[in-house]
């Protein structure tokens, strides 16, 4: 289907794909004839926020840019595909103005951002995500202020939703695992490791780590536009910076470095978490001491953890 | 129309305070320990919630005033000693444990005292408003305005001229060297914690009369803390103070003449600042 | 044909003049060194050179075209290449890796997205060069120290550099490594431009077509290595000044009781895999000054810092007066009487003179007060509202100087304390150690500048390759610091 | 990879299809004993737990009264959180339907959370009872055959109070409301009457909902010097801006006439002693003096302590709604035509006088009453002093 990828590559992201994880993509991909109803409107979800957590891991474990505002990203793609559909735009269209509009936030933020490092970095993305939430919020002429946005009429069945939701998913995971191989991936990576010594060797660092935010920023925005179309409906609260957040528990939970940890900490905390909000409404105690947990005793994350434990691939990492 | 502005400029001095105190803490703790804590909203939290357990038992603020910030301090400490020093020198991961450790706070208190609105008054003696010829300002907001100036010179003051405000700044610019004086950067660093978090729990105590006290305010207070310390400057108590203040001012006449937009206003302030001074406006240049 | 053309270049950091006009041309395939004691600015020359930092004042040219102030990545992409002080690989990415991002990026194809990192034949051509070609596949942390450089010299080589800046490539290797280096050196492609900084003089000397000398950021002498070999204002820069030796006292012990102070056996130290100390030992017995003699990079500060529990002891012990040191922090050995002036003199920025004073003095009981230092150093006191960092170079060092005497210490540590001051300012440094020494302190001093160090020494150790190689007296010792340093 | 790894994956895939089976069976089990099950959702965490607390009491309250039956069968309530968060509704309310296989919804504390799960209920044909939230539009341009509110709308609850306002506290009034559809739509409807009856608005001020500080529009009415201030706030917001309101003095210049949802007896609790003497417009008075109000304010008192308030009686109603028309049909959840016209037709004897459904909109037509702040019998409360009376939502 991807004639242009040579076959060596296919072959690294064969030998690279643990029994764990295609055993679990034919469930997932199995699972509308499986399951109905709640239980396959979680997988959908689970499969859209991993499609956000993988490029979060992207940015995060291999580029080494740690992002407090996903959300941001999440909310545009929301927005920006409900308001195109309102507007009597076809749906492709708006799964097009979805991830460009997130990217090019992306591309205007990351013009600050990338003048500081490290911790600052994450504040600012952070400052900057509140600030999409609070114009989201206040700006009710345009997305409906606290009262959310609505989407009427997509027609979407909930098994073509799930397939599509993961589909992108393994789309997602396997061309940044390619784009991880290439020159560019690997220059993103010793950016991470040594950035002045990059730099001396003629690379423009900047500009490297901007487009790594930007290509995340796009992703994440069109999972942003598959969880509007899957709820049916846009909620200010998703750019609030508990999403953000969650996203970041995901990574973390699975492991922030190869991929398949985020989209396995997406699935795990998707279903854990709507297990433990029917029992408690504290649920914030729940996220936040998994997240101090996973800080303190796991910190490569629970995937490479599993896959030591049962086997079968060799360091997807 | 005089009038009103002068009232606003009270109102927002009185807040910009309030997040003095906060962004005090934030500012020093980082500082010192290395660490961004964004579990202080929830340590303001906290200290609201005792504040206000403390003041009803005690039937005294005052009181109350002196004891929850201490009791928040040394939670504080706590924190630091079995939390955060084993991750020391990993920025991320300690800001990912304070980011969970607030959930944790906020939950626990939501937990203990409900997800109801509490107000808590203001001690008698500040109560009502103030008279002032044809001008009527309230007492409780003109105490939160002094008590966070003096607060400031205060804090000055110590890091100025106490050997622990001495050590406070030495640690700060080489913990290194520091350490080659005698000076243990570990202590310094764990009471400066204490010293932070304690802050934030006094701003809990002093906030809760002036505006109210609900679930979801830690992640405000954070959010304004971390605000005013990127504008002021990171690990300054000048950049905390005067960051404050702009935030504060730009916040209240944002509020009054256009209400939707306040919080817009505050971000557009940061960008401009990140855009202009990376390091913020009293910031030094971080390497 | 110029290769590079440095012109009239200044640099200050703080108080602190690092390079004050400096020119320098260098043609097309030569090789050049520059030299010069500690301080004088030649990694801050070789910064600005590639774009790291900008110069306050003054231009750079590469190939002809002016590259003053672009950011070093346009530098690098203009044609040149660079290794750094510290070896800097990219540690999670293999051997081959690391060469081929370094071949890309110079070739511009880093923004390829759709295939693979390859090799290519250019990239195997220079791993056999430097000989890493058996470990191509191993991740670049695992290397050894001294296979880090070579990685280092194959990811610049590989990007077919107009001009190759070589910073101080033979620092902290063991004997085989730096025999393997300084040949791969040595056999580069002739037709590349090099500049060497070097501490390693006889290597340098016989390295370079031509030499810089730079002292206090000034270029002092430019010639040919045998001139620079004999010139002796170069001599005098390496061997230092700051007094006459004294003549040797009558008793050869000195005023120096028996009692040891300070006993090393053994010690190693280094930092992450490299290993800068292997096994040094040495004693400091109560009243003495003993000196610490070596060239830059052998490991003098590691030393010091190692003593002071700035750096993790990885063998050996440290005893004081007795006591086993092993792994206490820095603050348990201030109070147990260590005190450090530091290289670089570390002042605190943002505390002025008297902060920095009272800080030290703070719990510390003895002779030494505020106020006793501040008439000993009298300029202090006129200056004990200013902010330290602001100072002159000679009053830092004065400033940490009084902050460690204020510990009171048994020992005082003395790294480089003359690094980057004029030589009035050497002669009060030296001025101040004798009066040290009359007052019955025990020092230990690192230095550079030998003539200084002897003429205030009671005793003296020559450190090299992360050992002591020699051991005596004063007046024994500039015999031997010239054949050790300069070849001579 | 080898046997053992298949093995492994085989067990994997077992273990989810486990998961789906056990659903099912306890699905099987519950359907033998035919309990009708009612999701709940409502918010207990965010800011407005407390509402969903009231509420919920509220429901079971009156559902103990009817001893947990009705139409001849046993009644389950399954809660869950809305979480102040329209995107968790739907989440929960599909977890409810496709789940727990709930029989009917009842709940909701946001108009954007029914808004949220509107299209998903109508879809679906479940029958959902909103006891809160009260955007218009639920029952009106985005009106389903499947939604009922028995609580009220906006419209409903502030235009009536316009034109009393005028003529008994004041013609300058200052408006001041949350920037959200509910204060848009509140302040609009007093509006319209209040013009209607000579009223002056001199200013007409939207705040963002959670403010945490109320001083610069306080500053403002100061400056503008209205008769009384007609304010839509809730919760928080509520509290921070009586409180300030006190605080700066206005209380002894201005008059409060504001929306019900202000002086809730929650927000009263919190208030204090400040806030008597303002008045509101709401559906429920602490002294309407009928039976069925003294029974619940009985039962409340027996069973929680304290004083009820329009929450606790809106969830009440919830239940006595949906009992009345399980009754009707007998228990008879698999018949939804005869449900919905059971509930089209439902009238019930409320805390808050005669309510019924108007079977045009499926909102409820009730009395909306003048009240003023004051302590009875020790507690802080709101004493009726107008019946604004019968009020139908116009549908459009």
């Amino acid at each position: 289907m991807m004639a242009w990828i040579p076959q060596k590559a296919l072959k690294e992201w064969r030998r690279g794909l643990p029994w764990l994880m295609r055993g679990g993509l034919w469930l997932l991909f199995l699972a509308p004839l499986l399951v109905q109803g709640y239980t396959l409107y979680l997988a959908t979800e689970a499969a859209l926020f991993g499609l956000a957590a993988v490029a979060l891991s992207f940015l995060l474990g291999h580029g080494g840019i740690p992002s407090l505002g996903q959300a941001a990203f999440l909310g545009l793609g929301a927005y920006a595909v409900g308001l195109s559909l309102k507007a009597g735009l076809p749906l492709a269209l708006g799964l097009l103005v979805a991830p460009a509009v997130a990217a090019l936030y992306a591309l205007l933020t990351g013009l600050l951002l990338f003048r500081t490092h490290g911790i600052f970095v994450l504040m600012l993305t952070l400052a900057f995500g509140q600030m999409v939430y609070s114009v989201a919020h206040k700006w009710n002429a345009v997305t409906g202020g606290d009262d959310g946005l609505s989407l009427q009429g997509t027609g979407l069945s909930p098994t073509l939703l799930h397939l599509g939701a993961l589909g992108l998913l393994v789309l997602a995971v396997a061309g940044l695992r390619l784009l991880l191989q290439s020159p560019y991936g690997k220059t993103l990576e010793a950016i991470r490791q040594n950035e002045e010594k990059v730099r001396s060797l003629g690379v423009p660092a900047f500009y490297y780590k901007l487009w790594a935010y930007v290509l995340t920023g796009a992703l994440t925005g069109l999972a942003g536009a598959g969880v509007a179309l899957h709820r049916t409906f846009v909620s200010p609260h998703d750019l609030f910076w508990l999403t953000s957040a969650t996203l970041m528990v995901m990574v973390l939970l699975g492991g922030s470095r190869g991929l398949f940890g985020a989209a396995f900490g997406a699935l795990l905390y998707t279903f854990v978490q709507a297990w433990v909000s029917s029992f408690t409404e504290l649920w914030g105690l729940f996220v936040g001491g998994l997240l101090i947990l996973t800080v303190l005793f796991a910190r490569e994350g629970l995937w490479p953890l599993l896959e030591r434990k049962l086997g079968g691939g060799r360091g997807s990492a | 129309m005089a009038l009103l502005l002068l009232t606003q400029l009270l109102n927002s001095l009185a807040f910009a305070m309030l997040l003095f105190l906060l962004a005090l803490g934030l500012s020093l703790i980082f500082g010192v320990a290395r660490v961004v804590n964004l579990a202080h909203g929830a340590f303001y939290m906290l200290g609201a919630y005792l504040g206000l357990v403390l003041t009803n038992a005690l039937g005294n603020f005052w009181l109350a005033l002196l004891l929850v910030p201490l009791g928040v301090g040394l939670l504080g400490v706590a924190v630091e000693r079995f939390l955060l020093r084993g991750l020391h020198g990993r920025e991320l991961e300690q800001v990912l444990l304070t980011i969970g450790l607030g959930f944790v706070i906020a939950d626990l208190l939501r937990g203990v005292f409900g997800a109801a609105i509490r107000s808590v008054p203001p001690p008698p003696e500040l109560s009502g408003p103030l008279f002032l010829g044809a001008f009527l300002y309230p007492k409780y907001p003109l105490f939160v305005l002094g008590l966070g100036v003096a607060l400031f010179l205060a804090v000055r003051l110590v890091l100025a001229r106490t050997p622990f405000g001495i050590q406070v700044r030495a640690v700060t610019a080489d913990p290194d060297m520091a350490s080659a004086l005698a000076v243990p950067p570990a202590r310094v660093s764990l009471l400066t914690f204490g010293v932070g978090t304690a802050l934030a729990g006094l701003g809990g105590v002093v906030g809760a009369p002036l505006i109210a006290l609900a679930p979801g305010l830690d992640a405000q207070m954070t959010l304004f803390a971390l605000i005013v310390v990127v504008i002021g400057g990171l690990g300054r108590i000048e950049g905390a103070f005067w960051g404050a203040l702009l935030v504060g001012v730009v916040d209240g006449f944002g509020r009054l003449f256009l209400p939707q937009a306040a919080m817009f206003l505050i971000f557009a302030l940061m960008a401009l600042v990140l855009a202009l001074k990376p390091e913020g406006l009293l910031g030094r240049r971080v390497a | 044909m110029e290769a590079l053309r440095v012109e009239k270049v200044s640099k200050a950091f703080g108080g602190i003049l690092a390079l004050t006009g400096i020119h320098l041309s260098v043609q097309r395939g030569e090789r050049r060194a520059v030299i010069g004691p500690n301080g004088a600015g030649k990694s801050t020359l070789f910064k600005v050179i590639s774009g790291e930092l900008k110069p306050d004042q003054g231009r750079v040219f590469l190939g002809g075209r002016e590259v003053t102030g672009l950011p070093q990545e346009r530098v690098a992409r203009l044609g040149l290449g660079r290794t750094f002080q510290r070896s800097s690989v990219l540690p999670e990415l293999a051997v081959w890796e690391n060469v081929a991002l370094a071949r890309q990026a110079a070739t511009g194809q880093s923004r390829v997205f759709h295939q693979p990192l390859a090799t290519d034949a250019r990239v195997e051509e220079v791993l056999e060069q430097v000989g890493l070609s058996g470990r191509a596949e191993d991740p670049a942390g695992a290397l050894s120290h001294g296979e880090k450089r070579q990685l280092e010299i194959a990811m610049a080589l590989v990007q077919d550099p107009q001009v190759l800046l070589l910073d101080e490539p033979l620092a902290g290797l063991s004997g085989a490594e730096r025999e393997r280096i300084g040949q791969l050196i040595l056999g580069l492609d002739p037709g590349i431009t090099v500049l060497l900084v070097e501490h390693d003089l006889e290597y340098a000397l016989r390295f370079a077509h031509r030499v810089t000398v730079l002292h206090y950021g000034q270029v002092v002498a430019e010639g040919d290595p045998e001139a620079v070999r004999e010139n002796p204002e170069v001599q005098e820069i390496y061997v230092g000044s700051g007094g006459a030796l004294e003549a040797p006292p009558e008793d050869a012990s000195g005023g120096a009781g028996q009692e040891t102070v300070l006993e090393v056996e053994g010690l190693v130290a280094g930092y992450g895999g490299m290993r800068v100390l292997n096994g040094v030992h040495l004693r400091v017995r109560r009243g003495e000054v003993v000196a610490l003699l070596g060239r830059n990079g052998m490991g003098k500060t590691t030393l010091l810092c190692t003593l002071m529990g700035l750096v993790p002891l990885k063998g050996g012990e440290v005893r004081l007066a007795g006591k086993p040191l092993g792994h206490l922090a820095a603050h348990r050995r201030a109070e147990l009487g260590l005190a450090l002036v530091p290289q670089g003199r570390r002042m605190f920025d943002g505390l002025n003179v008297e902060e920095e004073l009272r800080l030290a003095a703070w719990g510390s009981r003895g002779p030494w007060t505020v106020e006793r230092v501040l008439e000993v150093f009298p300029r202090l006191a006129e200056r004990r509202k200013s902010p330290s960092k602001a100072l002159s170079g000679g009053e830092q060092q004065m400033v940490a100087i009084a902050r460690a005497l204020l510990r009171n210490p048994s020992l005082l540590l003395m790294d480089e304390p003359t690094e980057g001051l004029s030589p009035l300012m050497v002669r009060q440094v030296a001025e101040v150690v004798r009066t040290l020494k009359r007052e019955g302190e025990t020092v230990l001093l690192a230095e550079q500048n030998v003539q200084m160090a002897l003429s205030v020494a009671d005793r003296v150790y020559i450190l090299e390759h992360g050992g002591i190689v020699w051991e005596g007296s004063p007046w024994e010792a500039t015999e031997a610091v010239l054949h050790r340093y300069l070849g001579v | 990879m080898g046997k053992v790894n298949r093995r492994q994956l085989v067990k994997a895939g077992l273990g989810l299809a486990g998961l789906a089976v056990s659903s099912r069976f306890s699905f099987a089990i519950a359907q033998r004993e035919e309990p009708i099950r009612i999701g709940v959702v409502l918010s207990y965490s965010g800011p407005y737990a407390r509402l969903g607390q009231e509420i919920t009491r509220g429901m079971e309250l009156y559902l103990e009264r009817v001893d947990y039956q009705a139409g001849g069968r046993r009644i389950q309530l399954l809660k869950e959180d809305e979480e102040a968060d329209p995107a968790v509704a739907v989440r929960k309310v599909r977890k409810l339907v496709e789940q727990d296989r709930v029989h009917l919804l009842a709940g909701i504390i946001l108009s954007s959370s029914a808004y949220g799960i509107r299209d998903y209920v109508h879809e679906r044909q479940i029958p959902l009872v909103v006891a809160n939230a009260a955007a218009n539009g639920i029952t009106r341009e985005r009106r389903s055959p499947y939604i009922f509110r028995t609580s009220i709308s906006a419209w409903q609850q502030h235009y009536p109070m316009g034109p009393w306002v005028a003529r008994n506290v004041g013609k300058r009034v200052f408006l001041l409301a949350l920037d959200y559809a509910f204060g848009k739509e509140a302040t609009a409807a007093f509006k319209e009457g209040f013009l209607a009856s000579g009223g002056e608005p001199v200013a007409e001020v939207y705040v963002p909902l959670g403010s945490t500080d109320y001083s610069a529009v306080i500053s403002r009415i100061a400056a503008a010097r209205p008769e009384a201030v007609f304010a839509v706030l809730s919760g928080s917001d509520a509290v921070i801006f009586m409180r300030q309101f006190v605080q700066f003095g206005l209380n002894r210049t201005v008059q409060l006439a504001v929306s019900g949802e202000v002086t809730d007896e929650n927000v009263l609790e919190a208030i204090g002693d400040a806030a008597i003497g303002a008045k509101s417009g709401d559906h429920w008075v602490y002294t309407l003096n009928n039976s069925a109000n003294r029974e619940f304010i009985r039962a409340y008192r027996q069973k929680y302590g304290g004083v009820p308030n329009h929450f606790a009686v809106r969830g009440y109603d919830a239940m006595q709604f949906i009992v009345g028309a399980l009754n009707d049909v007998q228990g008879d959840v698999g018949n939804k035509s005869r449900l919905l016209t059971a509930f089209k037709n439902a009238k019930i004897i409320s805390p808050r006088g005669f309510v019924q459904i108007d079977p045009e909109t499926n909102n409820a037509t009730q009395h909306v009453y003048a009240r003023e702040v004051a302590r009875i019998d020790g507690v802080l409360t709101n004493r009726l002093i107008a019946d604004l009376g019968v009020i139908r939502d116009p549908g459009k």
